[in-house]
């Protein structure tokens, strides 16, 4: 598992990290929140994002799933999509969280998680990162059909 | 040194290969990475590109040392 | 802790809850969704929405907080809030989590999570029950500043 | 039967008194059920007004039985 955390000014925070394994949101969520004593009273607002597998794509029924990415350039996109929105809205602190390998139906893809002050910033920083890193981070994913033939996702859903 | 490239997703599964290293050259841009490596096969469309690990267009120059990629739309999340 | 469930054509279903003690909202969240157990693979958006107390109102330090609301009329508006915008958006499942009562700092207020094939349609609907939610939800907040005094929230912040 | 009135949050505190009970009456409006209880002081501004908990104005109707409150803007969430 591999992470980078960055510490920039003025005082804004965030992790991001590549998941080889299967991870729990929730419990990342609740972990890194406990983690967060420094801003305790401080955030009136978290907005968070999971993105999961679906047992469904374009009408055909998916067994499992392989993530790709592109190592090094997924980590500094990240850093650079999720900086771009901080600098638009004042938040607090940043988690991503993101898998690759292989996946199952119902697995956890992604996590984006924000804290802030108050609820539009959470709100706005959290779907500009999750449209940013749909639209930008180097990740493609297989699918394996159920009765056994692959192909590759061509395009992301706009949304 | 040289020129690093690497291909990604269905790009790697349709080029058979991964990657690809290049000697350094003058004037050399991403497009013509891409000619020298497959001179009778065009860059299929809708590939991006990024040197060093930025996304970066066509005709960005490429240095000796560099790390040049190619590889389809991107679909995480 | 009073809880409603609503089950409803087309399928869509939502738990709303006003609790009178506090609650621990990625733990709710967590319990929830294991009990989603007929969505499992469907859902591939999640968006979640948590409100706490901060420490600091309109420039003052805040000691502690007393949360009213209008037992019955709360239930409903909420309801409708959800109805509403699910009326709008296709989502599988929605949970909202009230606190009421006396709350200290960094206490959770409010949980609203969505859960829906598509990431639009989760970040809309949890939007939008939020935006409801404060507007038009009965609930009342007086504050306990760090001096004793206690005040009226007059007004919820824009956003 | 009769008119149940209800009064909240800071609207409660300034009155008083958390409720009252009206008698019912021919062409009673929200408005009317308020004045009968408080003919002395006008109805505040910014106070949000119920019947049967949903949001009603001024004209609506009350009738035997109805619940009818009254309360200032909401701040939950």
């Amino acid at each position: 598992m591999k992470s980078l955390s960055f510490h920039r000014s003025p005082g804004v925070e965030m992790k991001i990290e590549i998941c080889a394994a299967p991870f729990d949101p929730m419990q990342a969520l609740a972990t890194y929140q406990e983690s967060l004593t420094g801003l305790r009273g401080r955030y009136g607002a978290t907005a968070v994002f999971i993105g999961a597998m679906r047992d469904v794509n374009e009408g055909n029924s998916v067994q499992s799933m392989t993530l790709e990415h592109y190592p090094g350039m997924t980590e500094q996109q990240l850093q650079q999509i999720v900086t771009s929105a901080e600098q638009r809205w004042e938040v607090l602190e940043v988690l991503v969280m993101h898998r690759v390998g292989t996946l199952y139906p119902n697995d956890p893809i992604v996590l984006v998680a924000v804290w802030s002050a108050h609820r539009a910033a959470a709100f706005e920083v959290c779907r500009a990162i999750v449209e940013g890193l749909k639209s930008q981070a180097p990740f493609w994913k297989k699918e394996t059909l159920s009765d056994g033939a692959q192909r590759w996702v061509e395009k992301n859903t706009a949304g | 040194m040289a020129i690093h490239v690497n291909y990604f997703a269905s790009l790697r599964d349709r080029l058979g290969r991964s990657e690809d290293t290049l000697p350094a050259g003058e004037g050399l841009t991403v497009a013509t990475v891409w000619s020298r490596l497959w001179p009778d096969r065009p860059l299929p469309p809708m590939i991006l590109t990024a040197v060093n690990q930025e996304y970066r267009n066509l005709n960005h120059p490429v240095e000796d040392g560099d790390e040049v990629a190619f590889f389809p739309p991107v679909t995480g999340g």
